[in-house]
């Protein structure tokens, strides 16, 4: 339950600079969700916060407090490693109550938390296993019950339910949420996954390259991203980047319209386009295609009874192009 | 420590560990210092001593001759050959004991440590009429022999204990990568446990150089080592400190240095960042 | 370099100074037998002894000279583990000092060639003695040395009346401690090999030796041994010291001592109207062991380190202070060597001592300051920690002469000497 | 991970060779020394000569100096074991983290590893603790003090002291290079959980460290209960029996008296004392070596 | 290119049965992906294959040969391990050229074939990095190309896109697709994500709690799901399992309707529904909501503009209705 303020923070191993100086603000209680693509300084940044690596510059505030050069433990934060950092002599169990027993908290205590802790897991069968006996997805799971255990001023989670499947992810998901809502403790969760983004931010921090794109509520982002970068980063398939006479036409360097913009029809449209490859997914299908504006990706729901090489016309949602200058900004939506 | 500065950590952490390198080395500063010192000079109170002129008088006593040259080349030799050859037969053994783990292995690592339980004064007689019926009594590749199954259990032991810390995936990673047991060991393990396979380098010619019981009683004229050149110095008639100390300092210079090396090979520590 | 056929010798021996000073004279042995190649083996005492000893039990065949003391010879020779030596004339074995050469001799045959010799004496601090207004006589017995002890001991000052050996060893305070023994009427053994440890005069004497070297002794005496004692006296902290011959010509040094033209010397001392004095007789000799496949080439070494003619070259060299002394006859009547303080002192001590009647009562064994028979390395040093526990202060004199009188017994029984 | 076989046969091969030269280099001198302990055989007494049964031990065992020898054995064990485990990982978790001129620290720290042994004991005996002339007698005169006789009033202490000082960089070295592999983010983590450095050292780098502890527990072990030379040049095993070890005494019999026989009979004691006490050690930290 | 058969393949971990004995084909050239929650044995799967396990029973062959107690280099097989297994001492050109090394490849082809496949893997910047120098999807990366430097008659890639950002994922699988087609390479996948289960599978292998559930082409399995289980595991969200009298008026015990096949009206429907949570990923929104039927999910293209609370009424498609008997195995389709 703690506000977060990083100001002018950045990060240099060596010569490279990993972060650039960098402002953020993560109200108290707030979800923050940061994505990146991989090796943009995500983890950097999160290690940053929780005091485990030395700033290059710049002061990090919790609650107002200069942590700059407060040590990790003293921060108060709880964190779930991307590499999971499991004590490997310690079974499951010692494993997660391990902060309770930092904090000294008595043996009863930490016995049942522990438990609920990991049932809510569904760890209840591996507690006297060793690391090296569980599979990837346990691990991953023992590092979130070791940080769930924990009453922190706040969470930091470094791509938490990367190697869960599905089913599991969707509820660890769902447990996620309900927790913050129980809890309001301040999150801060590094994923790759869309629909984790999506889902469980109250706001998102598009990373590249060290640099903060763009910082907002979810779905302001999908629909109104401020530069190509974020356009094409959220939502996937990526969007479809036109350039060439047709943006020009418009105005425009570049257009941009997502997979599900693009209407995609047997007779009339705007584009003809070949279909290249369908990628069904039982729910929706991909569609691959080539056309005058470049090679295109369509999104369909549930199968298309289209095959490879059939020719299909293509019109653009006109609400939902998106318009980028040369710098890649975006432009203001076309009046019309 | 956790709210020092960092800069304040540090010189925190230098005082303490220049003091604790300082007091474990005076006994060896102290003697080094000696050893420059004449004999008179040797005797007097520390302060005196300090004090004192500085002179190579004591090193050129003992070194006249061959009587340092010889043995100490055949201390290289030994102790070299013994570590190289320990090593050899070492690596593969902790490398099969760390790796492939049995039923038996606990039990095999204890009888191996066994083989150094027998107290050498106690076997001399058998072995010295073993070295006699064998001819090898005198000679280096005797001793080499000695000196390395002495070390042997050492250095198995070490190494088992260095190749457990590996974490077994990679091992498993370069099977997949098609590497044998051979390409696994040079490739993989050789590098991996660099500091703990210089470590036991480290011990083992420690130990060799300064084996004194199998050298001196082994060997005559023809391979006898340092310790031999040891023993030729303590206690003579008279106590020579200065000339003791000179002849300390040329025998443990060479393992000093090696030291030297040696951990900075060592703190080349690698991290595992490669296993989640 | 010359292509002739070489023959090398193995030479074992200590590295105490005489025998160095050997080392750097060997161009003199190579000008005279160029076909002879000598390696060295210098060890230090007991590790020389052990090394030599176990070679020459075993058959090893290391070694063509050994350098043993008077203690092994007898033994060694009568297993037939030595080569008997036979030197032509110009060696002159004749002139050999009679005490010496007769404990080199078993059964008429001479078994090593004694290299140097030692007895014991007191040595003292004419200076701090003059400086009491006390003398010390020629001959003096326990009481004098214990009264001028008294009389010049001043802690503050660093300065210590009586300086003995307490180092436990059979060498060390053993040999001082038997040879005291020998001169209240202590003996080892009986004539039936029983221990002798029981009885008032050995109480006697150690009580004597713990009481002085409690009141005048050093700090640290239980560890000190020869050498030790004699870097004290040579730093002035002895005030007398009563050891072997041969460190008359250390303290007497100046470039090794401090105190070295302060030193006087006196007959080691007795009892008052004691006839045996608390001597004793030592030499270092070379000797060839049975197995030596170059026997002729070993034995034209000792030859050469043993002669008249090594003494000239010493002599020459170094000067005749440094001649390795207790040996020869000849060397006492040369003006230059006799005109040393010691010398005359040595040769009498050495004359005197009798290694065939040690004690006032008869014993079976030969040796002064030790028994010459096999068993007496293991149990004098055993012994020797008992008397070290003494003058440590962890057991009484009683108690130590107890547990050595029960060791010993036990020794003596496993061995055979006694059922 | 049980391996499988064909991996399992190339591990046999690779053992083969050490444990045959091992073997070979224990069983013949062990099956020798214990034929040597049924016989009667001294090397300097042309004696009866022959088979003596038991003789040997009953001997050895009833010397006055074994059962004090048995009990000093153990206490410079446990003594040395108890002063280098300690200090070598308090210096190992100095010399882990930088500081200024942490490379020569290093090397002053291991060095007093590297001087033999016997030479560390002339070393301390003469220039250290001679109550006359050493520098610890120059230090208590120049305080006003008495010097202390270390090694005739306490030369167990002493002894053991001399052998902490000279084990410690060998610890030191071990856990060193074992601290080396510990996988700092899960210290990184530890850190996160709220331990401090004390919570650190006792729930992470101390299980981290536990095979090295074992490691260096048990080679010293072996090490110490052998120590000859540091005892034969400092104390001779004395005053009376006071420093005397069983190898000590293992010593006496076969090359102070030259009875292999009896000694041979004592190297057996010593062989049987030091397994019980590695027995005894891998009960307390075999665990550690499994993991 | 090779086959690889499996013949009542069995894995205890002490009396653990981690795998019951199971039969399963991989023919030569084809693309098969294993999918299963966490824990269900798609690791040791792959182990027991490479043979880095010991089998407890069963015979692995691949091309006819009985390989079950060939070593692991002998197998010929490439290898991504879930938890990467870089070498630590090796830069990244040197554990990507580590496999084409051990087969003695010359110098300058190795150069060559690691930088073609590190920029292919966009590892171009990295060739000199150690491995504790990477971000956790450069690590992965390297992983891959280790694998994809050689020419194995296999691949086998256990969840080798877990920590890849979603377009550098969609990339990836687009090149394994490539991949695969070009060399026609047997490739063996562990993955948790549907979409690369969905788009890259030739077939599907279903594993849970060590036993192979059902084994088929992607859709085929999306579509018609043997079972319950399978039904559940494959789409996201999972699907709606209604239970009690609606189910037995179908002469079921459980029915079966995914997300996208329950219709949403304001007005009119089979079942009302009261609006719970909104999850809005951009191009779709899932609805979850509760209902006389139980918690259901619905799927919406684009964003619904519902709010939490309100009452909606549900129509599930007949046609994509899944029934399942007591035991959850699935009932015919019933006709009309
Ligand atoms: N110790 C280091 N030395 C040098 N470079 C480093 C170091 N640690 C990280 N980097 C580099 O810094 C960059 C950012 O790393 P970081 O781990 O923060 O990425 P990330 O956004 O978490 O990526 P991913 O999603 O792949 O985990 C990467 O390019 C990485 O190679
Ligand atoms: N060495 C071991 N000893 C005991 N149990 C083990 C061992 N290795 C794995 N297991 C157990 O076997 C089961 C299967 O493990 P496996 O790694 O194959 O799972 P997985 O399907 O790969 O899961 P994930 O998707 O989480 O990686 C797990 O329950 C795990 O805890
Ligand atoms: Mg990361
Ligand atoms: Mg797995």
């Amino acid at each position: 339950m703690a506000e977060i303020l990083l100001e002018g923070l950045s990060k240099r191993f060596g010569t490279e600079e990993v972060l650039a100086p960098l402002d953020l603000t993560i109200a108290e209680g707030s979800f923050v969700v940061v994505v990146g693509p991989s090796g943009c300084g995500k983890t950097t940044l999160l290690r940053l916060i929780a005091g485990l690596e030395e700033v290059s510059s710049g002061r990090v505030l919790i609650d107002g407090r200069d942590v700059t050069h407060t040590a990790a433990a003293a921060r108060g934060l709880a964190m779930v490693f991307q590499s999971h950092a499991l004590y490997p002599h310690m079974n499951v169990r010692e494993n997660i109550g391990f902060p309770l027993k930092m904090a000294g908290r008595p043996a009863p205590e930490i016995a049942a938390r522990v438990q609920a802790v990991a049932s809510q897991l569904g760890l209840g069968d591996c507690l006297a296993r060793k690391p090296c006996q569980l599979s990837g997805g346990e691990r991953q799971r023992v590092a979130i019950g070791r940080a769930l255990v924990r009453a922190p001023a706040a969470f930091l989670l470094d791509e938490p339910l990367s190697s869960l499947d599905a089913e599991l992810r969707a509820r660890m998901r769902l447990e996620l949420a309900r927790l913050h809502r129980a809890l309001r403790t301040t999150m801060l969760l590094v994923t790759h996954d869309q629909i984790e983004a999506m889902t469980l931010a109250e706001q998102i921090v598009v990373l590249n390259a060290g640099r903060v794109e763009q910082t907002g509520a979810p779905l302001a982002l999908y629909h109104a991203p401020c530069n190509r970068f974020v356009a094409g980063f959220l939502g996937s398939p990526t969007m479809n980047f036109i350039e060439g006479p047709e943006a020009e036409r418009q105005g425009a360097h570049a257009l941009g319209i997502r997979p599900e913009h693009l209407r995609v029809t047997r007779a009339q449209g705007l584009w003809p386009g070949r279909v290249d490859v369908i990628e069904a997914l039982g729910a929706e299908s991909f569609l691959h295609l080539s056309s005058g504006q470049g090679r295109l990706v369509a999104r369909l729901d549930g199968s298309a009874d289209l095959r490879p090489g059939e020719t299909v016309w293509l019109t653009p949602a006109p609400a939902h192009l998106h318009r980028f200058d040369a710098a890649g900004r975006a432009l203001p939506q076309r009046p019309g | 420590m956790s709210s020092l500065s960092p800069l304040l950590r540090k010189a925190a952490l230098t005082l303490l560990g220049w003091s604790v390198g300082l007091t474990l080395a005076f006994p060896i500063l102290w003697t080094a210092l000696v050893s420059f010192r004449s004999e008179a000079d040797a005797l007097g109170a520390p302060a005196a001593v300090l004090a004192a002129p500085f002179t190579l008088e004591s090193y050129a006593a003992i070194t006249a001759g061959t009587r340092f040259t010889a043995p100490f080349v055949n201390s290289v030799l030994i102790a070299g050959g013994a570590t190289a050859l320990a090593l050899l037969v070492a690596l593969p053994a902790a490398w099969a004991l760390a790796l492939f783990p049995g039923p038996r292995t606990k039990a095999l690592l204890m009888t191996i440590l066994g083989t150094r339980m027998m107290p050498a004064v106690g076997v001399l007689v058998p072995v010295y009429l073993l070295f006699r019926d064998l001819g090898l009594l005198d000679s280096r590749a005797g001793l080499i022999v000695v000196v390395m199954l002495t070390n042997l259990p050492v250095a198995i032991w070490m190494l088992y204990g260095h190749l457990r810390e590996i974490p077994g995936e990679i091992f498993e990673a370069a099977r997949m990568d098609g590497a044998g047991p051979g390409a696994e060991l040079r490739h993989v393990i050789a590098p991996l446990a660099a500091p703990g396979i210089a470590a036991t380098a480290l011990l083992c010619l420690i130990l060799g150089w300064n084996e004194a019981f199998w050298t001196l009683n082994l060997s005559a004229a023809k391979a006898a080592p340092l310790s031999a050149f040891i023993a030729a110095q303590a206690s003579p008639e008279g106590l020579f400190h200065a000339r003791l100390c000179a002849a300390a300092m040329l025998a443990s210079l060479p393992v000093l240095g090696l030291g030297w090396i040696g951990q900075r090979a060592l703190v080349r520590g690698l991290t595992f960042g490669a296993v989640k | 370099s010359a292509p002739r056929a070489e023959t090398t010798i193995t030479v074992a021996t200590v590295n105490n100074g005489d025998m160095i000073r050997m080392q750097h004279m060997i161009g003199d042995f190579q000008a005279r037998h160029p076909d002879i190649r000598v390696d060295w083996v210098v060890l230090e005492e007991n590790l020389l002894r052990q090394r030599v000893t176990t070679d020459i039990a075993t058959h090893g065949g290391q070694f063509d000279v050994m350098t043993i003391g008077t203690y092994e010879v007898p033994i060694w020779g009568r297993q037939g583990w030595l080569l008997p030596l036979e030197f032509d004339a110009a060696y002159d074995v004749d002139d050999l000092l009679p005490p010496i050469r007769d404990g080199l001799t078993v059964e008429g045959q001479l078994y090593a060639a004694p290299f140097y010799g030692e007895s014991a004496i007191t040595l003292y601090r004419r200076d701090l003695l003059a400086a009491a207004g006390i003398t010390l006589p020629d001959a003096p017995d326990w009481d004098a040395i214990r009264a001028a002890a008294a009389a010049i001991t001043d802690r503050t000052a660093g300065i210590y009346g009586l300086c003995l050996r307490g180092k436990p060893g059979w060498g060390e305070n053993v040999a001082l401690l038997t040879a005291m023994a020998n001169s209240y009427g202590a003996r080892w053994f009986d004539m039936g090999w029983h221990p002798q440890f029981d009885t008032p005069a050995w109480a006697a004497a150690l009580r004597d030796y713990l009481d002085m070297m409690r009141l005048y002794g050093p700090p640290g005496a239980a560890n000190n041994g020869f050498n030790e004692t004699l870097t004290l006296f040579e730093q002035g902290h002895c005030g007398i010291w009563i050891d072997a011959t041969v460190a008359a010509s250390f303290v007497t040094d100046p470039t090794q001592s401090s105190v070295a033209e302060h030193v006087g010397f006196a007959l080691a001392p007795n009892r008052p109207g004691g006839t045996k004095r608390a001597s004793w007789l030592w030499a270092w000799t070379l000797a060839i062991p049975a197995g030596s496949q170059k026997a002729e080439a070993a034995r034209a070494f000792v030859a050469w380190a043993t002669s008249k003619e090594y003494l000239a070259l010493v002599a020459e060299q170094e000067g005749w202070a440094h001649a390795p002394p207790g040996t020869r006859r000849s060397l006492y009547a040369q003006p230059e060597y006799h005109a040393l303080p010691f010398a005359e002192i040595t040769l009498h001590a050495i004359s005197e001592a009798d290694p065939v009647h040690p004690t006032v009562d008869p014993v079976p064994y030969i040796g002064m300051q030790f028994v010459a028979i096999p068993e007496f390395q293991a149990i004098g040093t055993a012994v020797g920690q008992q008397f070290a526990a003494a003058l440590a202060g962890t057991l009484s004199a009683e108690e130590a002469l107890a547990a050595s009188q029960q060791l010993t017994l036990r020794a003596m029984k496993k061995a055979g000497y006694i059922r | 991970m049980p391996p499988p076989p064909a991996s399992r046969r190339t591990a046999r091969l690779m053992l083969a060779p050490a444990l045959g030269m091992l073997a070979g280099w224990m069983l013949v001198p062990l099956a020798m020394t214990l034929w040597f302990s049924l016989q009667r055989y001294t090397l300097i007494t042309s004696g009866a000569q022959g088979f003596a049964g038991l003789e040997n031990y009953r001997y050895f065992i009833t010397d006055p100096a074994f059962a004090p020898s048995l009990g000093n054995t153990l206490a410079l064990v446990l003594g040395v074991l108890a002063l280098t485990l300690p200090g070598g990982l308090g210096i190992a978790l100095v010399l882990a983290q930088p500081f200024w001129g942490r490379g020569v620290v290093r090397a002053l720290v291991l060095a007093p590893f590297f001087i033999m042994p016997s030479v560390s004991a002339l070393v301390w005996k003469t220039m250290l603790l001679h109550p006359m002339s050493g520098l610890l007698a120059h230090l208590a005169r120049s305080l006003g003090l008495q010097p202390f006789d270390f090694l005739s009033q306490a030369p167990l202490a002493t002894l053991i002291a001399l052998l902490a000082w000279q084990w410690v960089p060998f610890v030191a070295l071990i856990l060193l290079t074992a601290l080396q592999s510990l996988d700092p983010a899960q210290i990184e983590a530890a850190r996160l959980d709220g331990a401090g450095p004390a919570a650190r050292l006792r729930h992470l780098i101390l299980p981290h460290l536990g095979r090295a502890i074992a490691v260096a527990v048990l080679i010293q072990t072996i090490f110490l209960l052998s120590t000859f030379a540091e005892i034969l040049v400092t104390t001779n095993g004395g005053p009376g029996t006071a420093s005397t070890t069983l190898t000590y005494l293992v010593y006496i019999q076969s090359l102070l008296q030259f009875d292999p026989g009896t000694g041979a009979a004592g190297g057996i004691l010593a062989v049987l004392l030091a397994n019980a006490v590695a027995i005894f050690l891998m009960r307390l930290i075999g665990r550690a070596l499994e993991r």
